[in-house]
């Protein structure tokens, strides 16, 4: 066959999301490729110039569907940052839940849509089981089964429930279990391993430059972690490390991204664990919604000129959010929102990292790079 | 009729034909087999038609991820005969989870226009119902009906599993509805109904 | 050679009864003779005398003469239509196994598809009394026969919870089959569906493809024979004949990739043609070395010489040429892991994007009769056909030798080849449950550079053995060897290749978690500690009320 | 470091003390005119290390005045990350530990703020050469905000539609919400006038 341009998407297994992938191929080689963005642009950040900052947490929560809450709490420390709000300690370790059991549900998403992009459907099937169980413990959270809208500012909505600590020791210890399986199903396969490794190299520093971060800097040899680097949480408390992945010499390729983030997994569901039982006040006792010991008092208007912005370690790399204050003219709304896309960079690096691949490469090299395009498009 | 020619036979094949042919539409009139075929036969495709949904594999916005849910182990769509194929071509009903954008509008047109006939779609969530929270947006349609016609509508933002497999059930609803007798007890099926006349 | 005996004669049965019809039709015949004698007389002076044509005819003769033909036509026909319909009709549990056991394996249902809402409709709603639709009143029975399945099997009001779901599914009853008749449902739809073809694409080519797929298809089930007298045809060359059309089907996908002018379409055609050739030769040289240890190119023949001659099937003297068939054929049926035709991952659908509608549902099916014509010929070649297993040595036992006899003598050779044919059906979709998806140079090296060597050695062997061992009866070593050759190598291939290929082909790897696990070995650290949670999780089982159902969903 | 930039000329610097939840964080937040800005780029990838660009904001003031009615925010990271060492065939993977180091690998973060002043298009120098990452945030800036950036490769729609008319950028401020301020950004919503993209093309 000549060389010619296939068009893979924007309806295509390949792409977990809505957007294009313009391949050119010689034969089974590709040699060119084009990302186009934009299928589902919904303008967002004009949006949010009419909420107010508590009404903006509901967009967030729907700017990246496979991980809601790591948004909005990401949101949520910018808005804090903005209005200079003090944070009660046991609402941060409730965020730290929550985020870490959004991150396990948003990597078992990722480990299920994986499969298939490498021909096994069984094991989206499973993962998708043992994100139920991380779905329910963020529904007693939340009230919600996919949006919930939970991180307020100053504080969360609603305090640990009762018995929550107990169903959360139980379904993540019996989730620390189950990662087994999917280890032997993919790692004691060679024919997953043929299919992985040595697929789509990428550096470390080149990844950074291009604006690559989070698992798929880290499976790069590279520990860096906005948290620990940049320690805005009750992470530092805690007694974790952050999983750095070995790669090859030619650079990490699908199996190193696929093994950092099986170790996150782990890494979170003990995060999880620990910080049940180190949360101030125990786990068990129970907080009225309201009360300042996991709500602090916020004020509603930002002040003009004034601007606020957090990096955040989402579950595909560092988001991030600038609010500029609108200060009386503007009301309650911020005057610009800008929200930071980990993907909205990393497509096009993942792009570029699948020439001189074979077509049957593709997904495998783009499946890696966990794309999310609710939160690549706003 | 003097002498101009022409052959005024008594056999005259035309009108043979018209006679034979007259008979049989009359025996055909009679018999009503046409009635007891399509009766029938259109009582089984009808049923194989409920049975066996292919929804198209597309997945849009978060209500992809409860259609990939739905059919996971613990919300089995697949037990109703939903099985996702990646192939307009071989797809019966169109699920739309998400919002429609102005980039999106003409390849999900393109998408419905290949899928083959009888065909049926499925508004999935606020964003394909009305354009949901981003019914402001200067780049987002106010809901799938705007560029093609919508069966059933499944609110919810996002709808969660069950509610995704009660509406395959309401659409089986709709379609058991197709060609039925008039007396029976839904209400708005007075007369029968005909594919296309929604 | 001396034939397999099964009581269910069905070639016999059929030549008896025509051949006593067939003789009824000459006895009922006129005897007597007719005088056809015609005389033309003709002007004279052209020709001296009259014409005299024609003669005495005897109708009973003239019947007589041909009726050898008549006799063998009928039976042909007669047998052919049975031996297709029975393929038609045990080839519907193929899909229902594909969906129900996959659908266990990935701690599914499957599909629960029964007829009951023919009758209680859906959720309530049903379409009414359409059988008065129909006219004289001739839809009186079917009312009579809706309200009594109404009634047998009907949404019963002690089920509150299925009565609220109006027949979601089959609600326990075993003998609805449920699923089963999923694959009518699909495959009626296709045939009411709109037949599409694209604008761009080749017509006539796009039209002809499924034809030659569907057709040498069904083609194949001539010679596949069910029993030892339960076939359409038993040519002499029978295997070369059924590889020959095989081996076809590939063109028709090709065209179909061609003719649809779609770039997905064409790469999956481009695969399909070079994988199945790269994967036809070793298949071809696998046969071949069944059909040189068996000694026969006939399918009957080969069956016979396990069954009769050598009472030990060739799954234990070619183990080799067994795993060999296997995986070339999941390779020619294009099943995960090898379908890379039809990749849905990057490819959409692979060559059959294009196609929809009846020409689809045609070429699916055609796709489930290629993996049951694998799967039979496996169990015809390798696993003894309709031989009971181990029947010769489960005969000869001293006490329950005899019942046994009677046993296997009463049970028809068709069950068994089914029974064999299906589980091994069972095995592809285990792999296909618990493999990935091979890239396509990865496919064809290994057909190259690993099948087609191994199919050589495979064939060295069964020419040593047939040459060299075979003496009327393979002696009493041979099969040892081979037996133990084989489970040696299956050791070698589970163990050895899991430990060493692996550690090789994995790079150690550091990571500051608290359990590591890495291909070959389990976490061992983590394990008392997840013992001691496990003990904790269940006195939460027991104190909280959260229902466990849903968190450990087929744990 | 905020000295040391703050010694070129047109460029002010400070360390802003920035919370974050509980536990505060330090910001050096940069004012540079956009004329410096080129400059103060290559000071700060080749001097200071910054590899790393998050994220580049455009905000339109148009209340903001005469010198600031346009502001491009750029936010970097210094991470001070290198390829990790090879050790005899296997890589050694680079384990930092953040509360140990200081100096110039200190992960910091650095805030550029550039005012342009009220005109119809407004420009600024291009840094995609010095960060690939700031290449589609270029091209997403421009899209959305229409602040143009001078020396870009490649500048085109990324998230609206390729067919969109030249100059509809719908960040700025004349362009109001629907069904807040009716009349503009109506432009035919439901698709009505829309013709597909491709048409008359053979596909």
């Amino acid at each position: 066959m000549a060389e010619m341009w296939i068009s893979m998407g924007p309806q295509h297994p390949m792409t977990h999301g809505l957007w294009t992938l313009k391949i050119k191929v010689d034969g089974e080689t590709v040699v060119d490729t084009e990302p186009d963005l934009g299928y589902i642009h919904r303008g967002v950040e004009k949006i949010c110039e009419a909420r107010d900052f508590t009404q903006i947490t509901t967009y967030c929560d729907r700017l990246c569907y496979a991980s809601a809450n790591t948004w909005s709490h990401s949101y949520i420390y910018a808005v804090e940052d903005l209005l200079e709000v003090e944070v009660p300690e046991r609402a941060e370790y409730i965020r730290l839940i929550a985020v870490e059991l959004q991150r396990i549900a948003s990597h078992l998403m990722w480990l299920g849509a994986y499969g298939p992009d490498i021909g096994n459907l069984s094991v989206m099937v499973w993962c998708l089981r043992e994100r139920e169980m991380m779905m329910d413990l963020l529904q007693e959270l939340g009230g919600s089964r996919m949006h919930y809208n939970f991180p307020r500012v100053g504080g969360v909505k609603r305090d640990l429930p009762h018995g929550f600590a107990q169903r959360a020791r139980a379904k993540v210890s019996l989730f620390l279990n189950r990662i087994q399986e999917y280890e032997a199903l993919f790692d004691e396969s060679t024919i997953f391993l043929i299919r992985t490794q040595g697929v789509g190299y990428s550096k470390a520093e080149e990844m950074v430059n291009h604006g690559v971060t989070g698992p798929n800097l880290r499976a790069g040899g590279v520990n860096y972690d906005v948290r620990t680097s940049h320690p805005y949480s009750v992470y530092s408390e805690l007694d974790w490390e952050v999983p750095v992945e070995r790669p090859s010499v030619k650079g990490a390729d699908c199996y190193d991204r696929y093994r950092i983030r099986v170790e996150e997994m782990r890494v979170s569901a003990m995060m999880v664990l620990e910080a049940l039982d180190k949360i101030p006040r125990g786990a068990d006792t129970y907080h009225e919604p309201g009360d300042p010991a996991i709500i602090a008092k916020a004020p509603s208007r930002a002040p003009e000129g004034t601007s606020g912005s957090h990096h955040f370690e989402d579950s595909r790399g560092e988001s991030m959010f600038y609010l500029a204050g609108g200060g009386e003219a503007r009301g309650k709304n911020p005057y610009r929102v800008s929200i930071r896309s980990p993907m909205f960079i990393t497509i096009p690096y993942a792009s570029k990292c699948m020439v001189g691949y074979k077509v049957a490469d593709i997904p495998a090299i783009m499946g890696s790079f966990d794309p999310c395009i609710g939160e690549t498009d706003r | 009729m003097d002498g101009d020619g022409q052959n005024y036979s008594v056999f005259n094949s035309r009108m043979l034909v018209d006679t034979v042919g007259d008979i049989t539409d009359d025996a055909l009139k009679a018999s009503r087999i046409k009635d007891v075929i399509g009766v029938l036969v259109g009582r089984v495709f009808n049923w194989s038609q409920r049975k066996s949904l292919f929804p198209l594999h597309l997945g849009i916005k978060c209500c992809a991820l409860e259609m990939a849910a739905a059919g996971a182990s613990r919300f089995d769509a697949e037990r109703f005969g939903v099985f996702f194929r990646s192939s307009p071509r071989q797809c019966d009903v169109l699920l739309v989870n998400g919002p429609i954008s102005k980039k999106f509008a003409d390849p999900i047109v393109r998408l419905w226009e290949q899928m083959p006939e009888p065909k049926w779609c499925i508004a999935m969530g606020e964003c394909a119902i009305s354009g949901g929270p981003y019914f402001q947006s200067y780049n987002i349609l106010e809901g799938v009906d705007t560029v093609i016609p919508v069966d059933v509508y499944i609110p919810g933002c996002p709808p969660r599993p069950e509610a995704l497999i009660d509406g395959f059930d309401k659409l089986r609803q709709k379609i058991i509805r197709i060609g039925a007798s008039p007396d029976d007890g839904a209400p708005e099926s007075k007369n029968p109904i005909i594919v296309g006349d929604d | 050679m001396m034939a397999t005996s099964d009581w269910l004669d069905l070639r016999g049965w059929i030549e008896g009864l025509v051949g006593w019809s067939m003789d009824n039709v000459h006895d009922a015949l006129p005897s007597n003779d007719i005088d056809a004698t015609v005389t033309i007389s003709l002007p004279t002076g052209i020709w001296p005398e009259d014409i005299i044509l024609g003669r005495v005819f005897n109708v009973q003769d003239g019947f007589g003469q041909i009726q050898p033909a008549l006799e063998g036509f009928f039976a042909a026909t007669m047998i052919c239509t049975v031996v297709f319909t029975t393929m038609m009709l045990t080839m519907l549990p193929i899909p229902y196994i594909e969906r129900k056991f996959i659908g266990r394996l990935m701690d599914r249902l499957g599909a629960t598809t029964t007829l009951r809402s023919l009758w209680i409709g859906e959720s309530g709603v049903t379409a009414g009394k359409w059988w008065d639709q129909l006219p004289f009143g001739m839809g009186a029975p079917i009312g009579w026969l809706n309200k009594t399945l109404n009634s047998i099997w009907g949404n019963d009001h002690h089920l509150e919870a299925v009565s609220r779901v109006n027949n979601r599914g089959y609600h326990g009853y075993w003998f609805l089959l449920p699923g089963f008749f999923q694959a009518f449902a699909d495959f009626t739809k296709f045939a009411g569906k709109e037949h599409i073809v694209p604008k761009e694409a080749d017509r006539t080519v796009y039209e002809v493809a499924p034809v030659i797929i569907i057709s040498t298809t069904v083609l194949v089930f001539a010679f596949v024979p069910f029993g030892p007298h339960f076939y359409a045809a038993s040519p002499e060359l029978s295997v070369v004949f059924m590889m020959a059309i095989f081996g076809v089907a590939p063109l028709g996908v090709f065209f179909a990739g061609w003719a649809s002018n779609n770039k997905y379409t064409l790469i999956g055609g481009m695969r399909s043609a070079a994988q199945l050739t790269a994967y036809e030769i070793p298949l071809l040289i696998t046969v071949l070395g069944v059909c040189v240890i068996s000694g026969s190119f006939n399918v009957i023949e080969i069956v016979d010489f396990q069954a009769q001659e050598s009472n030990v099937w060739n799954l234990f003297m070619l183990p080799l040429g067994a795993a060999l068939f296997l995986i070339t054929m999941i390779a020619e049926v294009e099943r995960i892991p090898f379908d890379m035709p039809e990749a849905e991952a990057e490819l959409v659908e692979g060559w059959w994007t294009e196609y929809g509608g009846m020409r689809w549902g045609l070429m699916f099916a055609a796709e489930y009769q290629r993996c049951y014509a694998a799967c039979l010929l496996f169990a015809l070649f390798f696993l003894g056909g309709w031989e009971a297993p181990f029947q010769g040595t489960m005969e000869s036992l001293p006490v329950a030798g005899g019942g046994l006899e009677l046993l296997f003598s009463l049970i028809p050779g068709i069950a068994w080849v089914l029974i064999k044919a299906w589980l091994l059906f069972a095995v592809f979709v285990w792999i296909r449950a618990s493999l990935h998806r091979v890239r396509t140079d990865q496919i064809l090296e290994f057909g190259w550079q690993w099948l087609l060597p191994l199919s050589i050695v495979n064939l060295a062997i069964a020419m040593f053995l047939r040459v060299w061992v075979w003496d009327g009866s393979w002696g009493i070593v041979a099969p040892v060897v081979m037996i133990l050759s084989g489970i040696v190598g299956l050791v070698i291939l589970a163990v050895d290749e899991d430990k060493e290929a692996l550690e090789s082909m994995t790079r150690p790897y550091s990571t500051y978690a608290v359990t590591k696990a890495y291909p070959g070995r389990h976490p061992q650290t983590s394990l008392e500690d997840l013992q001691r949670q496990y003990t904790a999780y269940t006195a939460v089982k027991a104190a909280t009320s959260v229902s466990l159902s849903e968190t450990e969903a087929g744990s | 470091m905020a000295n040391a930039l703050s010694s070129m000329d047109g460029v002010n610097a400070e360390v802003s003390e920035r919370t974050s939840g509980t536990n505060p964080r330090n910001v050096v937040s940069v004012d540079c005119a956009s004329e410096n800005w080129r400059q103060l780029a290559e000071c700060l990838r080749v001097e200071h290390g910054v590899d790393y660009c998050s994220m580049i904001t455009g905000i339109h003031w148009p209340e903001g005045g005469a010198e600031k009615n346009w502001e491009v925010v750029y936010h970097f990271m210094r991470m001070g990350i290198s390829n990790p060492p090879v050790v005899e065939g296997m890589v050694q993977p680079i384990i930092t530990d953040p509360s140990t180091v200081e100096g110039a690998d200190v992960p910091l973060e650095i805030e550029v703020r550039i005012a342009l002043p009220e005109t119809r298009d407004p420009k600024v120098a291009s840094v995609q050469d010095i960060w690939v990452g700031a290449d589609w945030n270029e091209k997403e800036t421009w899209d959305l905000v229409g602040i143009d950036f001078e020396g870009h490769v490649g500048m085109r729609r990324v998230l609206q539609p390729h067919e969109t008319p030249a100059g509809f950028h719908p960040l700025q401020k004349q362009h109001k919400l629907r069904y807040h301020d009716f009349e503009e950004m109506y432009d035919d919503a439901q698709g009505f006038l829309r013709k597909p993209s491709d048409a008359g093309k053979i596909k």
